[in-house]
C-alpha cells in the first residue's frame, strides 16, 4: 500500500493521508486542530496488519509526517523574531507544496533513467586486457602534465579545518533505519534506558523518529517502553535479549 | 598514415577502437592516425555504414564524449551464456532518484540531495559510487563532498554527454495534474462543509 | 538461436569473439549459441571470409585453444600513440587530495588516507594505481597496504625528486602550527568527519 492510501479517521478528518495532506495544504482543515499522534498510531496499526515493514514506504511516511510536525510547530509557537524564520504558515504551506513538487519531478527524471539504463543493457562493452606490447608505458616517454602546486593547494585545504556550517536553512534528515540501529545498540549495552537521559539533547525531528523506531522495536518485541504519567520519565526495556538470554540458559541446562 | 584512403583509415580506427578500453574521443583518434579532422571524420563515417545495425555483430556507438564499440544487442543473450556476464542489476528507486538529482544539479553535495529527497541519501550515494556511476567532484565549502556523475554513466546510459539527458521540465506535472489536485481539495472542502 | 541463418550466426560469433578476453574454444561457441557444429563452422567460415586480412581492421584468427579476433598490424603505430603513453586526464579533487596525502606523508596507508579525506578514497586510490602515479610499498604492521609515489609521478609533475615537492607551509593556513604534519592533518580530517 502507498503510504498516500492510508485511511485516516480522526476528530477533525476522515480519508486517506494525502488528502489530508492536500486540504491542510490548502487551509481547509486547521493543522493545529489535527492530532498528528493519531496518524501516526493509525499508520502504525497498518503496519501491525501488514506485517513486513517496508522501509521505502516507512520512509515516505516519515517524510510526510515530519513535514506535517515542523509545519504544526510553527503555527503553536509564537511569531520568530529572526530573519528568514518568519514564514506565515502561508508561505511555509508554499514551501512544502514547492519541496514536494521539486521531489516528484526528479522521482519521474529518476525512473526514465531507469528504462534508460534497461534499454542500453544489451550494448555489451569489450573489457579486456591490453595486448602486451601495449602495456608498458614508457618513463622516458612521459613529460610533465601537472603543476606540483595542485598537491600544495590539495594539501592545505585537507589542513584547514572546516568552518562551523550555518545548518539554520537545512532542515535535520533522520533514517528510521539508523535509528532502530541507535535504539539496538544501546539495548545491547543495557536491557533499560531512559529515553530522556539518552535522547533528551537530541533535536525534535531525531526524537520523533526515535519514538517511531521504539514503535517498531515494540512491534517486532524487541523492546517495550512504559510512561507512567504526562511528560514523566519513558523508560525502554530490551525484552529479546532478555528473552533470548532465558532460552540458552534453558537450551544449556538441558544438555547439561 | 602516409597512404590514408578512407578505406584503410577507417580500418585503423576499427582497430583502435577494438583495443581502447573506454570511448575515444574525435581529438585523440586524430593524433593517434596523424590525420586532419575532415580525414578522420570522412573515417568514422564510412565505419559507421559498415558497422549499421543489423550488418555485423559490433556496432558503432557515440557515448560518453568519444566513440566506441559495442556488440549487436541480437548477440546478448548468447553473450551471458558464454561469458556468465550476470545483467546490471536495475536501479532501486532511492538510486534512480539519487542519480537523477546530481545527473541534473551537478556538482551537487549530498547535504542538498537529502533536502530534496527529504530522506537521509547516504547508502544510495554509497552505491552509485561503488557501481562507477557517480563520483567525487571536490568539496562545498563547509567541507562537504560534492557529486557528479561519471563517464562510465554516460556510457552505459547511452549519452553522448550530459546534454543529451532529456530536458527536466519534460518531468514537472502536468496542467491537468495541478488541475485534478485543485478538484480534490475543492471536493474535500465541501464534503467538510456538507454535515 | 532458433531461426539461424549463417550469417545470422557469424553475426554472433563475431559479438561473442569481440567480448571474450581470451580465445574461445569451438565447444564453447557451440554451446552459447545453441547450434549444432556444422551449423557452426558454417558461421565460422562466413565470418573468416569478412575478416579476411585486408578487408577490416580486425582479423579472426584460429589460436591455441580456439578462436580470438586480433587488430589488423597495419593499426600497431597509431595504437602505440594511442595506448602506449601515460593516462594524464585532468586529476579529480578526490584523486589530488589522495596524491597529495601520498606525496608528503609517504608511506601512507589507506585507511590513513580515508582519515585525512573523512571519505572512503578507494576509487581514487586504484585509479591513482592504474595511471602508475602511485604504487605500493609493502604492508603495515596491521596488514593494511602502504602506498608511495612512483618514478612516473616524478616524471609527470616535473619533479627531479620528492624535495622538490612545493613547500607545504606555502599553502598552510596555520603555518605557525609546530605539530607534525600527519597528525595535524588527521586531526582536521576528524573534525570534518564529524557530523
Amino acid at each position: 500500500m502507498r503510504t498516500a492510501d492510508l485511511e485516516l479517521d480522526l476528530d477533525v478528518f476522515t480519508g486517506p493521508f494525502d488528502l489530508l495532506l492536500a486540504v491542510v495544504l490548502r487551509e481547509e482543515v486547521s493543522l493545529l486542530e489535527v492530532e498528528l499522534g493519531a496518524v501516526v498510531v493509525a499508520y502504525v496499526g497498518h503496519l501491525e496488519e501488514e506485517g513486513d515493514l517496508d522501509l521505502e514506504a516507512a520512509t515516505e511516511f516519515l517524510v510526510l509526517v515530519a513535514a506535517l510536525l515542523e509545519l504544526k510547530s510553527r503555527l503553536m509557537l509564537p511569531a520568530e523574531e529572526e530573519a528568514g524564520l518568519d514564514l506565515g504558515p502561508e508561505e511555509a504551506a508554499d514551501e512544502l507544496l514547492a519541496r514536494m513538487l521539486e521531489y516528484r519531478r526528479y522521482r519521474d527524471a529518476g525512473a526514465e533513467l531507469g528504462r534508460r539504463l534497461a534499454a542500453e543493457a544489451p550494448y555489451l562493452h569489450r573489457a579486456a586486457p591490453l595486448p602486451p606490447e601495449l602495456r608498458r608505458v614508457s618513463i622516458e616517454a612521459a613529460v610533465r602534465a601537472y603543476d606540483p602546486d595542485r598537491l600544495g593547494v590539495a594539501l592545505g585545504d585537507l589542513l584547514s579545518a572546516p568552518p562551523v556550517p550555518d545548518t539554520s536553512h537545512i532542515r535535520p534528515t533522520v533514517s528510521l533505519e539508523r535509528r532502530l540501529g541507535v535504539v539496538r545498540a544501546l539495548l545491547r549495552r543495557a536491557s533499560r534506558i531512559d529515553f530522556d537521559e539518552q535522547f533528551g539533547s537530541e533535536d525534535r525531528l531525531t526524537q520523533a523518529v526515535t519514538i517511531f523506531a521504539l514503535l517498531e522495536l515494540h512491534k517486532k518485541g524487541e523492546a517495550t517502553w512504559s510512561q507512567h504519567e504526562n511528560f514523566g520519565p519513558i523508560e525502554v526495556r530490551g525484552e529479546m535479549v532478555e528473552g533470548r538470554g532465558r532460552r540458552v540458559e534453558a537450551g544449556a541446562g538441558g544438555r547439561g | 598514415m602516409s597512404d590514408g584512403s578512407a578505406a584503410e583509415l577507417a580500418r585503423i580506427v576499427e582497430a583502435l577502437l577494438f583495443l581502447a578500453p573506454d570511448p575515444v574521443p574525435v581529438g585523440e583518434l586524430i593524433e593517434a592516425c596523424e590525420v586532419s579532422e575532415v580525414q578522420l571524420r570522412n573515417a568514422l563515417d564510412l565505419l559507421a555504414e559498415e558497422l549499421a545495425p543489423g550488418r555485423r555483430g559490433i556496432v558503432l556507438r557515440e557515448v560518453a564524449g568519444g566513440w566506441a564499440l559495442a556488440t549487436d544487442p541480437a548477440a546478448e543473450a548468447a553473450a551471458r551464456r558464454l561469458l556468465a556476464r550476470p545483467k546490471t542489476p536495475p536501479l532501486t528507486a532511492a538510486q534512480a532518484e539519487t542519480l537523477a538529482i546530481v545527473a541534473y544539479l551537478q556538482p551537487v553535495s549530498r547535504p542538498e540531495i537529502a533536502r530534496i529527497r527529504g530522506v537521509s541519501s547516504e547508502s544510495a550515494v554509497q552505491t552509485l559510487g561503488e557501481r562507477g556511476l557517480i563520483e567525487e567532484a571536490g568539496r562545498s565549502r563547509f567541507g562537504a563532498v560534492i557529486y557528479r556523475t561519471s563517464a562510465l554513466f554516460e556510457r552505459l546510459f547511452g549519452l553522448r554527454g550530459l546534454e543529451d539527458l532529456p530536458d527536466v521540465s519534460k518531468f514537472d506535472p502536468t496542467p491537468e495534474d495541478a488541475a485534478d489536485l485543485r478538484e480534490r481539495l475543492l471536493e474535500a472542502g465541501e464534503q467538510r462543509a456538507a454535515p
